[in-house]
């Protein structure tokens, strides 16, 4: 069962993962990306393309039930302003098999990095500043071409 | 057609969205951009750097050499940085 | 940090995963197995070796953060009797770094397969009887190898 | 020397754990086990085939070949299955 949600609410891993393992299979892997206080950062804001977004996500979660048995993908992603610590990001695989949830997660955050349609923009000393893309989420994102 | 911006592009050319009709030899993102950049100051500030761009027409990504005829909605935005 | 907990309590992901968040990474990977019914599987009795299974998690935690830059390991591992749906085991990884956390997380599960003393006991059908080792198993813990 | 059984290893063997004091001509785990296995029925059909069984020495896995000489506490017991 796919699971997509981008809100600004924040994310509820205890019920999300309660319902990966209500979805029968043996074995629960799961990512949360936390907004890091790193070089000061005082908040963070999270823009989205509202219906691409939702739509790149679905269809990143089809794409690893199609390489993978899964019996669950969830994909939450927080939009809006929060703060270092607060979660930007959910993401958890159910399978029969421990290997597949396990690398169908990896899957899926690191093509969510570089194929949905989100931006960060950083508040450091009250000044806001949009992040630049990694080179390494690109290279992430191409080792699972194949 | 509408044309959405995100992030700095967005704030660059100082609006969300807009509908717009360009002319029938803009064939592609990449001679669609050309085009939007003379709307205005922001518009050229936004598009200086068209190898800083993404694109996305009727809500799937896209290259800059993406045919944009028929199109009813055109995005251009920075590289993503989400999760 | 590293915590390691073998007990016949239930296991409390939202806690765990809590405490990992807490230690200040920006990226929490983890995985949960739970007891399957599969087969008509009444009841698992997980035996292990005390002091001895407590040792062997406790080495394990530390070749992982030896391998990989982790700001915390957990592993939650139940034992004595259990019904199907109910969770065995937690692993939980938090990094500065996606890959780091997701790697380790997936190293634990697979070395604690082969690595740990503990011995699953099935009742299907009211009759008892121990779970085979899985070749499986021993392949995906050689991968780690190096 | 302490020894404990674990899984059906225990179950055969009857007891979960006993103190034994072996020969001294037992050098290595595998010897230990030869000589346990003369103890009982029990223990003769917990040890029948050497190959499914495993060993700890002191709390940490050993290979069957493992010397056993000053040892406190030896495990003997099936391939693990946890997790």
């Amino acid at each position: 069962m796919i699971r997509i949600t981008v809100s600004p609410d924040p994310i509820d891993v205890a019920a999300e993962l309660a319902r990966l393992e209500t979805d029968g299979a043996g074995a629960v892997a799961t990512f949360t990306g936390l907004v890091r206080g790193d070089d000061g950062v005082e908040t963070l804001e999270l823009e989205h393309y509202p219906g691409a977004t939702e739509r790149a996500l679905e269809q990143l979660a089809r794409s690893a039930c199609a390489r993978w048995p899964l019996a669950a993908a969830t994909i939450v992603h927080r939009v809006g302003a929060m703060t270092p610590g607060e979660r930007i990001v959910f993401v958890g695989t159910a399978s029969a098999h421990r290997a597949a949830a396990l690398e169908a997660c990896a899957y899926l955050i690191d093509r969510l990095k570089t194929d949905a349609p989100f931006w960060k923009r950083e508040t450091v000393g009250g000044a806001a500043r949009w992040v630049e893309a990694r080179a390494g989420d690109a290279t992430a994102a191409t080792r699972w071409e194949s | 057609m509408r044309i959405l911006y995100f992030a700095w592009v967005r704030e660059r050319v100082g609006v969300a969205e807009e509908e717009v009709t360009p002319p029938a030899d803009v064939a592609d993102v990449a001679a669609l951009i050309d085009w939007l950049a003379t709307r205005s100051d922001g518009h050229r500030a936004a598009f200086a750097d068209p190898a800083r761009l993404r694109a996305a027409v009727d809500q799937a990504f896209v290259a800059l050499d993406a045919p944009v005829a028929g199109a009813r909605e055109v995005a251009i935005f920075p590289p993503v940085t989400g999760g």
